[in-house]
């Protein structure tokens, strides 16, 4: 097996393993976790190799078909993509023990089809962080939408409505970065990123490229769910299947924001993003409002996936608000927090998946005295919010420590104050549903017919992942360091 | 007066597909009606489509399938063929469209069985109830 | 709610029109578009796949990797219509 | 009166012998036109969706004018799901193949350690095994979108 290709298996094992589960799940279910979990162990194993290799020799460039870049399509295989590549799979892998079980109770006799969707949406995801193509990126961004609103929609209730509002914004979002890169296609001629960001300076064309940009800024925001364009996201994540939003929240959010990354600093570079200062101040002043909106709005909630969406759309504040304070630690909190967050949230919704799979709500009043019941799951959800908080040593507190250091650099105090309200309010909101959860069954008397003390833990696909999970929030806390020094470092350019 | 005339006669095409591209976006953002929503989404489409696709035209060019034994003996006229790659591009992108719309049509059926309507009010009126 | 989807809408299209300010003109064989990659795919696609439709060329092997994610989105959509629509059959 | 009304709306669209003998005769063609719209890619306009669409196109067309039983017992919803995923694994099947011979994803030349016909006329034979791949993709996914949507997820009656 020749190392060339390793992360063309990594990207394409999940979509056969897909295509086998259709075939073989549709006659005898019990082909399913096997396949989902080999193909996902394969992928997780193949990216570390990958990430290894490109920390020891440095970036690979790879093209398709053997074909030149600007005519063929080029992958680019460098530190960021790597890293990504690596979540993924890890997040993917952890979350499909989850969706194996909730799955099989949620939607009996529809598992093949979820899996189906389910694996090629973590193709999709793995495709996005590799491609170096324009066009490309959109043909993937189309199928990780397709298979999202699918996964959605499969929910009961109110699913289908969310799934169709997420649809038309979706397409939206698409349409308008297609719009950019057609701009970008009549004024260079070429859809390759590096391609385009050779012939970008030598252009006299300021309106097309500007215009050109901002579609492509706007529709991967109401891809990614930045404020004022989030209306879709609380509603799809929050009745979709919990085995979807388990994939889907952690990651589809995630990868936008380093797609945008990736447009910003390998297309069209740095210098002409941040030359405008009035735009770039304006959107760090948007972000600033909406991590301030996302959390307040989060503390409105009644339930509690619900109140962790509206906390995803802060975190989306958080990750473009450091990008365009364009100074070099705003962008390494920034990708910090890409990492970061998206381990955070894979630990709630997991803690989320084991409590819905025991009693089917999460509604603050039913977690009422909880810890009894679930210890293991609520000690995991606590290092969750921890994290989701700031406090060290877990992950979380390293990249909104980078995140105030660029905010104070470039001068921006409006983010610097969101950014300690926001974790302000974090902080309460989850204090507030721990002490439900530690006392309320103590303060409430009715329920001691159904002793708090007795332990009913959901089955080890669901903790197991979770208590991984909130480990890695420790473990990727302490790393931090190295992982900022060998591979986050070297993602910007050079005088960045 | 004359130069904006000027601009308007050389890239009429642009004007044409905008024009388009709005009323679609309007259709989306601005109908209550589920299923005009849906076609506004497929005019907007269509719209970035024929964009797409009047980029690869010269003038006076043919269709991009040539002879191939001149091809091969290298005499052809670049300027007499049409750019090939826009076209492949909206292959790829009618094929997502047909993708999306359809699963858009099915998610609007699950709605309908759902709520016994498409129209946004009445289906948020229910709801409130 | 309409006054804002108009003025949203105009904005877009305002948008869009200022951008095509720098556009070259409609079907100017001198455009970017036609003389950066379109010549090497003109005369390049013949020699090196044997295939006379330059359209099938590009599409099936220039940018084959683009028409593999194609194929993959109309399979995905199949999928999510079965997979919203079909009945629970036990 | 009323008994006119009620016949008219059992009645579904299609039935009447002339539409019905029609497509009978016709369905045969057109599938015969999609297949040479595949394979003819290479020469005129056309390739793997545009032939895939014309073949899917005519179950539909059965659908249409007899009712989807008759389209279901020319094409089984089992043959369906084997066709379409086989279609997908052809076209990923030989890309992965070219990357295992040596090659990158999708150099059809790399196959040319496997059969030598020569690497620039294994490109062409290449793209014409995707094509193939892409129509058996598309025609299932048509057909599958058609019965799903016009059935309402039931896959027994409808048009």
């Amino acid at each position: 097996m020749t190392f060339v290709n390793l992360h063309i298996y990594v990207l394409l094992m999940p979509l056969l393993a897909a295509l086998a589960v259709n075939v073989a799940g549709r006659f005898d279910r019990r082909w399913i976790a096997p396949l989902v979990l080999g193909a996902l162990g394969f992928s997780l194993s193949g990216a570390l190799l990958v990430l290894a290799r490109v920390v020891q020799h440095g970036a690979l460039r790879y093209t398709v078909g053997n074909w030149q870049p600007p005519y063929g399509i080029e992958l680019v295989v460098d530190h960021f993509s790597a890293l990504m590549l690596v979540l993924i799979t890890l997040v993917a892998l952890l979350a499909s023990f989850a969706a194996l079980k909730s799955v099989e109770q949620e939607l009996p006799g529809r598992e093949y089809l979820f899996f189906t969707l389910y694996l090629i949406l973590i193709t999709g995801l793995c495709g996005l962080v590799l491609t170096g193509d324009a066009f490309n990126l959109y043909v993937l961004l189309e199928i990780t939408s397709i298979t999202s609103y699918g996964l959605i929609a499969m929910g009961k209730g109110r699913a289908p409505l969310a799934s169709f509002n997420y649809i038309i914004m979706g397409t939206i979002g698409a349409c308008f970065y297609l719009l950019g890169v057609g701009y970008l296609y009549i004024l260079t001629g070429t859809l390759n990123m590096a391609d385009i960001a050779r012939l970008l300076p030598a252009l006299d064309a300021p309106f097309a490229t500007a215009t050109a940009l901002a579609f492509m800024l706007v529709g991967l925001w109401v891809k990614m769910a930045f404020f004022p364009l989030h209306g879709w996201l609380p509603n799809a994540y929050c009745h979709a299947p919990t085995g979807a939003a388990v994939l889907a929240a952690p990651l589809m959010t995630k990868v936008t924001v380093y797609l945008m990354v990736r447009i910003i600093l390998s297309m069209y570079g740095p210098a002409f993003v941040f030359d405008a200062s009035a735009v770039q101040d304006g959107i760090v002043w948007v972000a600033a409002i909406a991590i301030l909106c996302g959390s307040v709005m989060a503390f409105g909630q009644k339930d509690l996936r619900r109140m962790l969406t509206y906390i995803i759309v802060a975190e989306v504040g958080y990750m473009v608000g450091g990008i365009f304070l364009g100074t070099g630690t705003g962008m390494t909190g920034a990708i910090l927090h890409i990492v970061n967050d998206a381990l955070m949230t894979l630990c709630l919704f997991l803690a989320v998946a084991a409590i819905i799979y025991r009693q089917g709500s999460v509604s603050l009043v039913s977690l009422q005295g909880i810890y009894y019941r679930m210890p293991v799951t609520m000690a995991a959800f606590t290092l969750g919010a921890f994290a989701m908080i700031g406090i060290p040593p877990t992950c979380g507190f390293f990249s909104k420590w980078y995140l105030l250091l660029g905010g104070i650099e470039a001068g921006h105090w409006e983010y610097v104050i969101a950014l300690l309200t926001s974790s302000l309010i974090n902080a309460v909101l989850f204090f507030r549903i721990i002490e439900l959860a530690y006392f309320g069954a103590l303060a409430d008397g009715a329920h001691h017919d159904h002793a708090p003390g007795e332990r009913h833990e959901a089955p080890w696909w669901l903790v197991k992942p979770l208590v991984i999970t909130a480990m890695l929030l420790i473990v990727v806390g302490l790393s931090t360091g190295p992982l900022v020094n060998n591979v986050i470092r070297l993602v910007l350019p050079a005088g960045f | 007066m004359d130069v904006f005339l000027e601009e308007i006669v050389g890239k009429y095409n642009y004007w044409a597909y905008v024009i388009l591209m709005m009323i679609g976006f309007y259709a989306m953002i601005g109908k209550r009606n589920l299923v005009k929503k849906l076609l506004g989404m497929n005019i907007f489409q269509t719209a970035i489509i024929l964009l797409f696709v009047s980029t690869g035209v010269k003038k006076g060019g043919h269709i991009p399938i040539v002879d191939k034994y001149a091809a091969l003996a290298g005499n052809l006229d670049i300027s007499q063929i049409n750019n090939p790659l826009p076209h492949v591009l909206m292959l790829t992108a009618i094929v997502v469209g047909v993708s999306v719309t359809g699963v858009a049509l099915a998610v609007l059926l699950r709605i309908y069985r759902e709520y016994g309507t498409l129209e946004e009010d009445e289906i948020l009126e229910k709801l409130r109830r | 709610m309409k006054a804002l989807a108009l003025l949203a809408t105009l904005t877009v299209g305002a948008l869009l029109l200022y951008g095509t300010k720098d556009f070259p003109a409609w079907g100017d064989p001198a455009s970017p578009a036609s003389s950066h990659l379109s010549p090497g795919y003109i005369e390049q696609a013949v020699p090196q796949t044997h295939v006379p439709n330059l359209v099938t060329a590009v599409l099936g092997d220039y940018r084959g990797y683009d028409t593999m994610f194609e194929l993959i989105v109309i399979y995905c959509a199949g999928m999510a219509v079965a997979s919203v629509l079909w009945r629970t059959r036990e | 009166m009323k008994r006119l009304q009620e016949r008219a709306l059992l009645r579904t669209p299609g039935e009447s012998p002339i539409i019905r003998t029609s497509v009978r005769l016709m369905v045969p063609f057109i599938q015969l036109f999609g297949l040479y719209v595949i394979v003819h890619g290479h020469y005129s306009p056309g390739g793997g969706f545009q032939g895939g669409v014309i073949l899917g196109a005519s179950f539909i067309l059965l659908a249409l004018a007899y009712d989807l039983k008759t389209s279901l017992h020319h094409m089984s919803e089992r043959a369906n799901a084997v066709l379409g995923n086989l279609g997908a694994a052809i076209f990923v099947g030989v890309g992965l193949l070219a990357a295992l011979c040596g090659g990158l994803l999708l150099d059809y030349s790399a196959l040319d350690r496997l059969i030598p016909l020569g690497p620039i006329e294994w490109r062409s034979f290449g793209i014409f095994l995707i094509e193939v791949g892409v129509g058996l993709g598309v025609m299932c996914m048509m057909v599958l979108l058609y019965w799903t949507i016009s059935s309402d997820g039931a896959l027994d009656e409808g048009l």
